[in-house]
């Protein structure tokens, strides 16, 4: 740890920070814009050239909006509720690389990591919810907190078919072993599974329940006015960014886009097209009611996650150069 | 007076130690309007429901009875704000009846064509809280375009997207131009059709959509009836009763269309049946352009109108099912009483019953499928 | 470690340390139970970070996997079923709590007193421990421990939702 | 086959997703409104600032809102001297407009009435007996239209 | 130790300065925002309604079976992880074994699938 | 306390950050989603397609807490006037309203009844008045235009707060002796 | 180089602090928290251990693997029993007089 080292790291994190307010600004708009197309309307279109300034100018306001705190509240973790759900997707975007060597701690466990990190993010929901002493919260917040688990398992067991195809689970290194045909078409299975699971922890359509606008008034933060709102949204939006960034460097190749050289531009490239169709199904489909998604998590993923596993260790044993 | 204050009781089941009551609405996004649920619920399942409402009461019965028989029309209109054409032409007939006034022939015809359009704006309301409500969004704009079309024909006819004002007793306020006519005809024809079908890619044919529907609150022709529930639900449990066919007015019985029905009686029926709905009654609009007489469309009726004492009942087929107009007349220029069947009412009233043990997710799909409005509930 | 800064780890150590002890004790003293599950949380996390620090990586998220975010989950679902606090400080205590203080400062001055004489250093591992090697140990050396232990995990399932199914009724 | 639905909504909304929006650009540029459409109530005045109305009291009693308040000269009974409206009562149901049998009354489309102050939804079409700034004036080629020469117009 | 150790001082300068990151905006809000509690406002939104009972109610226990079988799974995949990471140097042996490891835990999930648990209701 | 709240003398940086507030806040009005009668109807046509409300950032949200701008959109009826002045409560400031259409003004077509408030302002501090009965998609949007610049205008330095709207629990006598006489005598319609 | 024996140190102050609470708190809950601590300061013992004789197998992580498994079975269980306790009107798994839920 030289100091060299400590100021390197230090520039990482507050680089972190501006890709995190960055990306919930380019998404904020991307999405508004992107509906509001699929909706045959313009979007945001007068703040700025084509509303680029809107998610700016929503942010001011959020500033400065009286933040109210209902007398019944758990002033505790009303207040940190926000923080518990944004640090860990925060801290998850460490370990995710852009390119070879361009990540601020490239752990051997990068993927294991994310994981651990996203555990942390029902516990910050249910406290977000319970928090607020709203039943609208409360239930969206164990209703979050429930999917969140549920699909915790398949997404990792389907992850897994990956570490054991590439033998690692640093994103490096797996990202490295897709330099020409990408897992997607190896492990098109995993791919599946791993895609419909991400969107459920992500909390979007058809998987949002945290809101679910039409039943639970807005869900999880019915309480939060101004800017915790503002956190919980970004909380929101960086797990968005992690998990389609994650797709990205399991399956589909990240820097590598074949035969072009490989690129940091093509993994953003790749996370935001990722988004835009993670906003496009939004855009689409109605949202799957509570116990049909908990029955689709437990009944027919988790097994079919596990076969999938098992299928694939198979394979790996079978033919050595899988 | 006013007995009761907003803040009601509560619902009546006792609570277990887990049960939760929840006052939904009635300032909540997917209330339609301004109704008031109180539910209970024993983690995400509904074990009571109580609907309160009332929020929305301005009296219309009783104002109607200080305003002249032609005044009338403009509470009427706002009576149930989704079909209005409907509701002025039940009133009309009412007094018609009420006052033996003949109709004119042509606007026997624009009546028709207007209810059959209001009835399509009205269903593509309910289609777009159908998908609000289980949280797809984009069927509400969607079905805004189509709105928005038949909104500028009724406007450029009559004067104003919502509340026309143009049914008059003996007639309609005033003829519509034949190029406005044609023109919504040829929407009807092409771009609609093509649009209905777009939409339905998109919802009916969602399996998400199917499986949030499919065999959801199903009731019987019987259960139906006895609670008084008509118009589309009615029809979903297979029931052909359509008072366009069986009350026979307007020109329904010279035009060549069907009741829609559906034997299944869940949600998904209900929502088969009302999108049917939609094809079929542009298909009668269609029809009124291409068969419509020319001639006068309003016959001659005293300035203010006095009707003969005596009451009349006048059943009619709104969108939402059987509206009933009731008008006692005592021989002045304004009703002595004036009263309304409201279908809303009673398909709301069913509720009740069909909610206990669902999931509170099912709640908004079952609530939605009755299609309510409270204005019309609540008068 | 030649150009390390020396100062570094311990900083993260007491960071980690004084987390621990602190969130140990708020949990303890908090009448709150979902604030105490969030404590203990905070708690564990700090104990990964302990973990990590002495190099136990893949222990050190599984602390994070398992305990701060499954265990936690757990309780929390847990504390919400039931009651989720206490009104009175007192309430939380055992009627013979003192005697418990007691036996607790006796075995903690046995157990202290035994450290004290105890100090060894840390020795780096002869061979780089990676998981790949736990995993191998799962698999061959404690292949029957690792099967026993899914035989405990499903005991635990089946029992904990009988009961459940019992608590239900 | 299970998922073609999910396939073909994507396309449904894919394919709007690129194709045209249909918005009007409301504050830059503005949809024609049709004449008919009855936004605003006004007055027809002769060019020369007398406004059309005979202050024959039939709106103000048709009127369903008690929106319209004439005060009639007392000298000259075909006068009004102030016509008042309370655009903030009105129901724009245009059953004045109809019953006028002098066809005085007349809807423009001007629809950018909102203000801060209730009261100024209160307007004037007739002050002091002269047509205010609220009345359109008739255009030259537009004829009188009197109601025994024409008749039909309010036979309700 | 070394490599470990940057590693982990990113993260937990990368925890630390996110949650510097959350107080700043706190701080913006408590400088920028106007502030002006009283009682009517502070109280809990309920549609427009006075707030009927408690929310912080004992709530539906048939969900803990969701919550605990998840804590059974989160362990096996704990276990599966490093056994996938060696998968090329385990060999079928390993196969069979982590197969029955597998199957042992697909029981429970049966049992609750039979017991009826996985519903949310 | 605030740092817009106290200052007396706005110097360039308070005066800077004044601007930036009302930028922001002019071009992020968020509705409250409180749909009460026909009006709600344009309301949500001025989200849709052909008038789009989102080009000026316009949302509508469901919580009021989230919301600046409540737009009642329809009658505020005796039993509803309870409802709506929580809502409006429970928003976070800065907040403001605005009546949209002839009920909301002032009962509009059903002034005369029993049940209605004569309109909103007695009941709330009502910013923008839109007259229509309908208020078309425009109009309403017109008025958004029209409040943003008021907010544009309004200083946030200093920001006087609203005094909180309180209703009585229970109902005023006025309101329960007006239904008295409407039903007694049966002929309120005095003007 | 940090010592052991302040991790062993930690530990055991951990360890000492849950136990207490394992044996004063009259709830079931809180108990079973304790019980998640205490197994927690014993994990990183047994790691500490396994860095000062530099073993090679690793053994002392995969105890500390096996140690969770047993603690998150225990803690699964016990949980339910809280359950049962409760739903059985034992209100006493916390306390007699708990009526209030906010502390
Ligand atoms: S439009 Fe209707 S409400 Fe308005 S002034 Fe004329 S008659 Fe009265
Ligand atoms: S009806 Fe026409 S002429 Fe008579 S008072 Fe009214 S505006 Fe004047
Ligand atoms: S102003 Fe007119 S359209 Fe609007 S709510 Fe009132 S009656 Fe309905």
């Amino acid at each position: 740890m030289t100091p060299r080292m400590f100021v390197f790291q230090l520039l990482g994190v507050l680089g972190l920070i501006v890709v995190l307010g960055l990306n919930i600004i380019i998404m904020d708009w991307w999405e508004r814009k992107l509906i509001g197309h699929i909706h045959v309307r313009p979007g945001p279109m007068h703040t700025g050239f084509h509303g680029i300034l809107q998610p700016f100018a929503d942010m001011v306001k959020m500033l400065a909006k009286e933040d109210v705190v209902p007398t019944e509240a758990d002033k505790l973790f009303f207040w940190a509720g926000p923080m518990i759900a944004v640090v860990p997707a925060f801290l998850a975007m460490v370990v995710l690389p852009l390119a070879p060597g361009f990540v601020l701690a490239d752990i051997g466990h990068g993927l294991f990591f994310v994981f651990a990190m996203q555990t942390i993010m029902p516990f910050g929901f249910t406290l977000i919810g319970w928090a607020a002493h709203n039943k609208w919260s409360l239930v969206g917040g164990l209703r979050s907190a429930a999917q969140l688990i549920s699909y915790e398992i398949p997404m990792l067991i389907s992850a897994l078919a990956v570490v054991m195809v590439a033998g690692s689970a640093r994103l490096t290194d797996i990202v490295d072993a897709q330099a020409t045909v990408w897992y997607v078409f190896k492990l098109p299975v995993a791919f599946a599974l791993f895609l419909v699971t991400a969107v459920a922890e992500m909390n979007r359509t058809p998987f949002d329940m945290t809101e679910a606008e039409s039943e639970l008034v807005a869900g999880i933060h019915t309480e939060y006015a101004g800017m915790k709102f503002g956190l919980v949204m970004m909380a929101e939006y960086t797990a968005m960014l992690v998990g389609s960034w994650m797709i990205v460097l399991l399956f589909l190749g990240g820097w590598n886009l074949w035969p072009l050289p490989p690129s940091p531009l093509w993994v953003v490239l790749k996370v935001y097209l990722l988004q835009s169709f993670i906003v496009w199904l939004r855009g689409t489909y109605p949202r799957l009611r509570m116990d049909r998604i908990m029955e689709l998590s437990w009944k027919y993923l988790i097994p079919a996650a596990l076969a999938n596993l098992l299928a694939v260790g198979v394979l790996v044993i079978v033919f050595k150069g899988f | 007076m006013i007995a009761d204050h907003p803040r009601v009781g509560h619902v009546t089941t006792g609570g277990t130690t887990e049960s939760i009551v929840l006052n939904m609405g009635p300032q909540h996004p997917s209330m339609h309007g301004v109704m008031h649920m109180q539910l209970e619920l024993s983690g995400e399942t509904v074990l009571a429901a109580r609907p309160v409402i009332g929020y929305l009461h301005r009296g219309i019965e009783k104002l109607a009875e200080h305003r002249t028989y032609a005044q009338c029309m403009v509470l009427v209109d706002r009576l149930d704000y989704i079909s209005q054409y409907s509701n002025e032409w039940a009133y009309c007939r009412a007094v018609e009846k009420l006052a033996a006034i003949e109709v004119a022939e042509r606007a026997e015809w624009l009546r028709t064509l207007y209810a059959e359009l209001v009835r399509i704006t009205s269903h593509l309301l309910w289609w777009t809280s159908v998908g609000l409500d289980l949280g797809a969004f984009t069927p509400m704009i969607y079905a805004m375009l189509p709105r928005e079309r038949i909104f500028d024909f009724f406007e450029a006819t009559t004067g104003s997207r919502l509340m026309p004002n143009y049914l008059r007793f003996g007639g309609v306020k005033e003829d519509v131009e034949q190029a406005e006519l044609d023109g919504i005809h040829d929407y009807l024809a092409v771009d609609y059709m093509k649009l209905l079908d777009d939409y339905d890619t998109l919802l009916s044919g969602n399996e998400i959509f199917i499986s949030r529907q499919e065999g959801l609150a199903r009731i019987t022709t019987e259960q139906a009836v006895s609670w008084g529930v008509t118009g589309p639900m009615l029809r979903a449990t297979g029931c052909p009763r359509d008072l366009r066919k069986d009350a026979r007015y307007g020109v329904y019985d010279q035009l060549d269309w069907e009741t829609q029905t559906d034997t299944r009686g869940d949600a998904l029926a209900r929502y088969t049946v009302r999108v049917k709905e939609m094809r079929e009654s542009a298909r009668i609009a269609m029809q009124c352009i291409e068969r419509m007489p020319a001639g006068e469309v309003r016959t001659k009726v005293a300035k203010i109108l006095k009707p003969p004492e005596g009451e009349v009942y006048v059943r009619h087929e709104s969108t939402r099912g059987e509206l009933g107009i009731y008008i006692v007349s005592d021989g002045t220029a304004k009703p002595y009483r004036f009263r309304v069947h409201s279908p809303a009412f009673m398909n709301v009233s069913a509720l009740p019953h069909m909610l206990p043990g669902e999931h509170i997710a099912n709640f908004f799909a079952i609530f939605g499928g009755a299609d309510n409005v409270m204005a019309e509930i609540d008068r | 470690m030649p150009d390390s800064v020396p100062g570094g780890a311990y900083v993260v150590f007491f960071l980690l340390a004084a987390g621990a002890v602190g969130f140990s004790l708020a949990m303890l003293f908090s009448r709150n139970f979902v604030h105490s599950a969030a404590y203990l949380a905070a708690a564990l996390l700090a104990f990964a970070g302990l973990n990590a620090l002495l190099g136990a990586t893949f222990l050190a998220m599984l602390q994070v996997f398992i305990y701060a975010g499954a265990v936690t989950v757990v309780v929390v679902f847990v504390v919400m079923m039931t009651r989720v606090g206490v009104a009175d400080w007192r309430a939380l205590l055992q009627p013979q709590s003192k005697l418990a203080a007691a036996v607790v400062v006796v075995f903690g001055i046995g157990l202290l007193n035994a450290l004290a004489g105890f100090v060894p250093a840390l020795a780096s591992p002869k061979a780089p421990v990676t998981t790949r090697t736990i995993a191998e140990l799962l698999l061959k050396e404690y292949a029957a421990p690792f099967e026993i232990s899914s035989l405990i995990l499903l005991a635990a399932l089946i029992g904990a939702i009988y009961l459940a199914k019992e608590a239900r009724q | 086959m299970f998922g073609e639905g999910l396939v073909k909504g994507l396309g449904v909304t894919g394919k709007r997703m690129i194709g045209r929006g249909v918005c009007d650009m409301y504050p830059y540029k503005r949809r024609v409104l049709p004449p008919k459409s009855r936004i605003f109530l006004s007055m027809r005045a002769t060019p020369d600032g007398m406004p059309k109305c005979q202050s024959c009291l039939t709106c103000q009693q048709t009127c369903p809102d008690h929106v319209i308040r004439i005060e009639r000269d007392p000298e000259d009974r075909k006068r009004a001297l102030s016509f008042t409206v309370d655009s903030g009562r009105c129901t724009f149901c245009g059953m004045c407009e109809e019953a006028c049998p002098y066809d005085a009354l007349v809807f423009t489309q001007d629809f950018e009435r909102a203000t801060f102050e209730k009261g100024t939804l209160t307007y004037r079409l007739i002050d002091a007996g002269i047509a205010t700034e609220s009345c359109v004036t008739a255009s030259a080629e537009e004829q009188p239209v009197h109601a025994s020469a024409e008749g039909g117009r309010d036979a309700g | 130790m070394d490599t470990y150790f940057t590693d982990l001082s990113a993260l937990v300068l990368a925890g630390l300065g996110g949650l510097l990151f959350v107080s700043a905006l706190y701080g913006a809000v408590r400088l920028l925002a106007p502030s002006r509690p009283y009682a009517l406002k502070n109280q809990t939104y309920e549609c427009g309604h006075d707030p009927l009972g408690q929310p912080w109610v004992p709530y539906r226990i048939q969900y803990y079976a969701f919550a605990i079988i998840f804590l059974i799974f989160d362990i096996e995949t704990a276990f599966f992880y490093p056994v996938a990471l060696a998968w090329r140097r385990l060999g079928p042996a390993a196969l069979v074994e982590i197969a029955v490891f597998a199957g042992i835990l697909l029981v429970g999930l049966l049992y609750a699938w039979k017991r009826g648990v996985l519903k949310w209701d | 306390m605030g740092l817009t709240d106290s200052a007396e003398r706005p110097g360039f940086i308070l005066s800077t950050v004044d601007a930036l507030l009302r930028w922001g806040r002019s071009h992020s009005m968020w509705i409250c989603n409180a749909g009460s009668a026909c009006c709600s109807l344009e309301m949500l046509a001025a989200g849709g397609p052909r008038y789009d409300m989102d080009r000026f950032g316009t949302m509508v949200r469901a919580s009021p807490r989230q919301s600046d701008i409540l737009v009642i959109p329809g009658p505020i009826t005796k039993k509803m006037a309870p409802v709506f002045t929580r809502v409006y409560n429970q928003m976070a400031e800065p907040r403001w309203v605005i009546a949209m259409g002839s009920c909301a003004i002032t009962g509009g077509a059903f002034r005369e009844s029993y049940s209605m408030t004569k309109g909103a302002d007695t009941v709330l501090p009502v910013d923008v008045f839109v007259p229509g009965c309908p208020v078309r998609p425009e109009a309403l949007i017109y008025a958004l235009l029209l409040l943003r610049k008021k907010i544009q205008t309004t200083t946030t330095v200093g920001e006087s707060h609203r005094e909180p709207v309180y209703l009585p629990p229970v109902l005023p006598p006025e309101w329960t002796a007006e239904v008295d006489a409407f039903l007694g005598e049966g002929e309120v319609c005095a003007e | 180089m940090i010592p052991a024996s302040w991790f062993l140190a930690l530990g055991a102050i951990v360890f000492l602090i849950a136990l207490f609470g394992f044996l004063t708190r009259r709830s079931l809950i809180q108990s079973l928290m304790c019980l998640e601590l205490m197994l927690s300061s014993v994990n990183l013992t047994f790691v500490t251990f396994g860095r000062t004789v530099g073993d090679p197998a690793a053994s002392g992580v995969t105890f500390a693997l096996f140690a969770m498994v047993v603690g998150a079975a225990e803690i699964g269980v016990g949980l339910a029993l809280v359950l049962v306790f409760f739903r059985e009107g034992h209100a006493n798994v916390t306390s007699d007089d708990l009526d209030i839920l906010k502390g």
